[in-house]
């Protein structure tokens, strides 16, 4: 993919981390407003489409660290196992950390939101589906490029 | 606070925390990832036994999926349970032991098995998820939650099969079991939703006690019928299935079959205890036999005639599939007649279930004997192998095991299950029973055509390298072996304690509406 | 343990094959006793013969490959494999369409 | 009133899908055909949770008003969604390698596993 | 002619989809309905939750979106093993 005109990478640059910001408010906010984990998580990937579709897959794949997306990933599910983990004295997946409405008014929001794990959930999940909707754009990504190289990379072992 | 009360809920957060920690393991060697590998396989196997012990001692062990305790399932106030809830009786307790026997026995195959390829890390995380969906599949109570696991059960077949995936036959194999079986999970979800459009409720035992035979439920038990049959392998619908168990990687190939088995799982308990007794005429089990007889004989034929080997096994479980599908119909169909259950059908559904266990172990045993030669000689066609005996003698060995016990040779299991079935059966047709002693008899004979071609004959000059595979591939299929042995000289210890609870729970369908609606505060 | 299965017609006893089968061996090698004592190993007396010719010495040239077993059994039934393989063409969306086809067929039939 | 429209248009939509399935030889064009059919799905599970006049289940958007629709629904149409992004990436996916391995996207061509 | 009864038997079946999603219930009308009554009555109270979708899709039915988040991480680990770099042959 060849990059495209200064328009469109200038457009790029002006809204690419607004999208960012916009998909990490729906992940925090996922307990209160429309909105959760997975469309948040939708949004923020979208952001390096938006980037392999302005600047071109060779420019990409030279910034990109896919560590950091694996980390994200692997984070956001440990993170939500292990929540659904610590609910084990009453069952998998209890939400242990849940404050009733009553008690959560009259003595106001702490540090940890009243909704309890569902709120803790949602950053978790909304971390997973980023950096796994990122991974799966850039291994299909990587995947088109096959084509364009004469060796595909065979394994050893087969019966051919 | 007891661990003991909490299993349905480690069985599967125990395969989910090594394919979540797998991408984390594999950054430090090998070692750690066979480890990995190995220790959560055998873990999952150990809570399997535990799981299956607890159900045999204490009932049907129900488990609520945050709640506030494990067994409320119904809050205060309520007649439905509103929450996921896994209810374990003694046929999923007989099914989670088959699938995590299977299980254990294509891990520690794979350990040796697939060392020569990249992109283990992600294979390990495939097959602990693919044995998370089979046993998801076999102890979940909840319509959408089973639909879930089917789906991460297919996905991950589909990564799995087409792993080696710079070979065209495998690419192609995977993406023909994903058109077909998209298209079928799509038309269960129809079903799943139109039950609860209707009844406004997703748990089994909930719609169970309600069910009213109208057209919708008609409709959507057809599509839950066709599409489960379509997963487990039934005749009209087979033509994925020799072609993905045989060009996945063959530990894999063994877990597949477990994995059908877990299909059939969801066949028998929608038509056994969700719709029971509502199970309007007898169409449906007439269905369910004609589709099991078509099974045993098409398929049995077409293997016949195949020269690779894998997949002439494969065209093997279309058959041995039908021999379920013949048993466990025939006690459908005298469900609510007790007399012919009392005389017949009871046989029928222990024969039916007994041979689950049997055709899991030996036809995995099967899969991983045609491994140990494809990775020993880097063949698959039966045409170009002879002569292994003298250099392979343990795989030899098991592999005359696993096929005098899928021909139905006595002494071994198999022929026990074919016993009980041909038996039964007879009452209610003696056509059945013709059909199922033919396709008894093609089974001996295509085998013999494999051990004759493949083990026998005059040494070649291409396999004198050729040595015994390494020892953990051994260990892997002395497990199935040992399993095979063990159900071969202990059939009434298998069949009190394994079988008829599974084929009396089967039956049982206000025992399992019961342990849901009638329990809780 | 070592117990007796009920099929409701009969039953099944594996200590009583097992006691059948070291009888059946015992009588066998009793049986292969008796036999000629004049066979010696090593001599010409246990090479193989192949029509007079020398015997080959890759096993390759002197096996049956697979495709030959029960050539006559595929032979007599050819129509019944024409069918049979006609159906089994490969093609993705054949089937998706067996599989519509049962469903629907399934579907017509309940209704009735 | 539109009366069951919806349910009839989620049928057609399926209908439309699986027809498509048999008449279109490009692997393609059936990857979008089988995602028509899951949209189909999705649409039917939103629809079986509207309630005549009901609003969001969103407690402070929806204000005084008690009659909501159904959330269950709603939600697993979320996950139903989710499930059918990764199974059209994954049979995408596989197109691809079909495409490089056989050159040809014509779904009658790419049978050499058959008999 | 195998393409032709294919067609005809989608056909029939989809005629078989739309009457069964016809069948369910009047749209706009899901009659009675305890369990998502519950839901929408207990979410704000028992988890101050102001989003009962979400309450529902991280709480009362958390595990389904275990099961989905394991969906769409079997789904990434198939389609990076398929465009993995692999060994060379030796």
């Amino acid at each position: 993919m060849r990059p495209l005109s200064i328009v469109v990478r200038t457009g790029c640059d002006l809204f690419a981390w607004f999208l960012v910001i916009f998909g990490s408010t729906i992940i925090i906010h996922g307990d209160v407003t429309p909105g959760g984990g997975f469309q948040g998580g939708a949004i923020v990937a979208t952001f390096l489409s938006l980037l392999l579709v302005a600047y071109g897959g060779k420019k990409l794949l030279a910034w990109v660290n896919v560590g950091i997306f694996n980390g994200m990933l692997v984070f956001g599910l440990l993170a939500f196992f292990l929540l659904g983990f610590l609910g084990f004295p009453h069952s998998f997946f209890f939400n242990f950390l849940a404050v009733p409405h009553e008690i959560a008014q009259a003595t106001g929001h702490g540090v940890i939101p009243p909704s309890g794990t569902i709120a803790l959930m949602d950053i978790a999940v909304g971390l997973e589906v980023a950096g796994g909707l990122s991974l799966i754009v850039l291994s299909m990504f990587k995947g088109v490029r096959l084509f364009r190289e004469e060796h595909f990379e065979e394994e050893s072992g087969h019966d051919r | 606070m007891n661990w003991n009360d909490h299993l349905p809920a480690l069985l599967l957060a125990v395969p989910l925390f090594g394919a979540f920690m797998a991408p984390i393991v594999c950054l430090f060697g090998k070692t750690l990832r066979n480890v990995l590998l190995i220790g959560i396989s055998f873990v999952t196997m150990l809570v399997a036994l535990l799981l299956w012990r607890n159900v045999l001692v204490g009932g049907i062990a129900v488990y609520v999926m945050g709640g506030e305790s494990f067994n409320l399932t119904l809050p205060s106030g309520m007649a439905l349970p509103i929450r996921i809830i896994m209810e374990v009786d003694a046929f999923s307790a007989f099914m989670v032991v088959c699938g995590s026997i299977a299980s254990f026995a294509g891990a520690l195959f794979s350990t040796n098995y697939m060392e020569k390829f990249s992109g283990i890390g992600r294979f390990v995380s495939l097959y602990f998820l693919l044995t998370l969906g089979m046993l998801g599949m076999m102890i979940t109570g909840d319509f959408f939650n089973f639909f879930i696991f089917i789906e991460i059960a297919s996905i991950a077949s589909f990564g799995l099969v087409a792993f080696w995936r710079d070979k065209p036959e495998a690419v192609e194999a995977g993406l023909k079991y994903a058109l077909v079986s998209q298209v079928g999970s799509m038309i269960f979800l129809i079903a799943a939703g139109s039950l609860y459009g209707k009844y406004n409720a997703l748990n089994m035992a909930a719609i169970g006690s309600m069910l009213q035979f109208g057209v919708m439920e008609k409709l959507a038990l057809v599509f839950i019928v066709g599409t489960l049959a379509m997963k487990c392998g039934s005749f009209p619908m087979h033509m994925w299935l020799p072609d993905a168990y045989a060009e996945a990687p063959s530990g894999v190939s063994c877990l597949l079959v477990a994995v059908s088995q877990a299909s059939l799982y969801g066949l028998m308990r929608v038509c056994f205890s969700l719709y029971g007794i509502n199970l309007g005429g007898s169409f449906i089990p007439w269905m369910i036999i004609s589709m099991g007889l078509a099974s045993m004989f098409f398929g049995v034929t077409m293997a016949v005639v195949q020269h690779e080997i894998k997949r002439l096994i494969g065209y093997h479980s279309v058959s041995q599939v039908g021999y379920m599908l013949l048993g466990l119909g025939v006690g459908l169909l005298v469900l609510t007649d007790a007399r012919g259950m009392a005389e017949y059908g009871f046989t029928a559904m222990k024969g039916g279930i007994f041979h689950i266990f049997n055709y899991t172990m030996y036809k995995g045993l099967l899969f991983l004997a045609a491994g140990a030669i494809y990775y020993a000689t880097g063949k698959r066609d039966l045409n170009e192998m002879g002569g292994l005996a003298r250099r392979m003698p343990f795989t030899t060995a098991m592999f005359v095991i696993a096929a005098a016990a899928i021909s139905g040779l006595p002494p071994f299991n198999g022929f026990v299950s074919k016993l009980l079935i041909y038996e039964s059966v007879f009452a209610v047709h003696p056509a059945l029973t013709v059909v199922a002693l033919l396709t008894s008899v093609l089974t001996l004979a295509s085998f013999v055509k494999v051990f004759q071609t493949a083990f026998l004959g005059p040494e070649k000059s291409v396999f004198t390298g050729v040595r015994e595979v390494p020892s953990g591939m051994l260990f892997g299929m002395g497990v199935l072996t040992l399993a095979v042995l063990g159900a071969t000289l202990f059939p009434s210890w298998t069949l009190s304690n394994l079988v008829e609870p599974a084929a009396k729970a089967l039956v049982d369908q206000a025992g399992y509406i019961g342990a849901v609606m009638g329990g809780g505060l | 343990m070592f117990g007796t299965v009920y099929t409701g017609f009969g039953y099944w006893d594996v200590t009583a094959w097992i006691v059948f089968f070291a009888i059946a061996s015992g009588l066998t090698l009793w049986l292969r006793a008796q036999g000629r004592d004049d066979y010696k190993e090593g001599t010409d007396q246990d090479e193989i013969y192949w029509s007079g010719n020398p015997v080959p010495d890759d096993g390759a040239e002197i096996s049956v490959p697979a495709s030959s077993a029960y050539w006559g059994f595929r032979k007599a039934m050819e129509p019944f494999y024409k069918v049979l393989t006609g159906m089994h063409t490969g093609i993705g969306t054949d089937i998706v369409g067996f599989y519509v086809l049962t469903v629907a067929f399934m579907a017509v039939f309940i209704l009735l | 009133m539109i009366g069951n429209a919806p349910f009839f248009v989620v049928g057609l939509l399926f209908l439309a899908g699986l027809v498509a399935i048999f008449m279109e030889k490009n692997l393609i064009k059936i990857a979008v055909a089988i995602s028509i059919i899951s949209s189909a799905v999705n649409l039917f599970l939103v629809a079986l949770g509207y309630r005549a006049g009901g609003t969001i289940p969103v407690h402070y958007l929806a204000g005084e008003e008690t009659l909501m629709v159904l959330p269950t629904p709603q939600a697993m149409t979320l996950t139903a969604i989710v499930i059918a992004l990764a199974t059209t990436a994954l049979l995408l996916s596989l197109i691809m390698l079909v495409y490089r391995l056989y050159g040809t996207l014509d779904v009658d061509e790419i049978r050499r596993l058959r008999g | 002619m195998k393409k032709t009864i294919f067609v005809v038997a989608a056909i029939l079946l989809g005629a078989f989809i739309i009457g069964a999603t016809d069948s369910v219930q009047p749209f706009g009308d899901p009659g009675k309905a305890p369990m998502d009554d519950y839901f929408l009555a207990n979410a704000l109270q028992h988890r101050s939750s102001e989003n009962v979708v979400t309450s529902i899709v991280f709480d009362y039915r958390g595990f389904d979106t275990i099961g989905e988040a394991a969906v769409l991480f079997t789904a990434l680990c198939a389609i990076t093993a398929f465009f993995r770099e692999g060994r060379k042959r030796p």
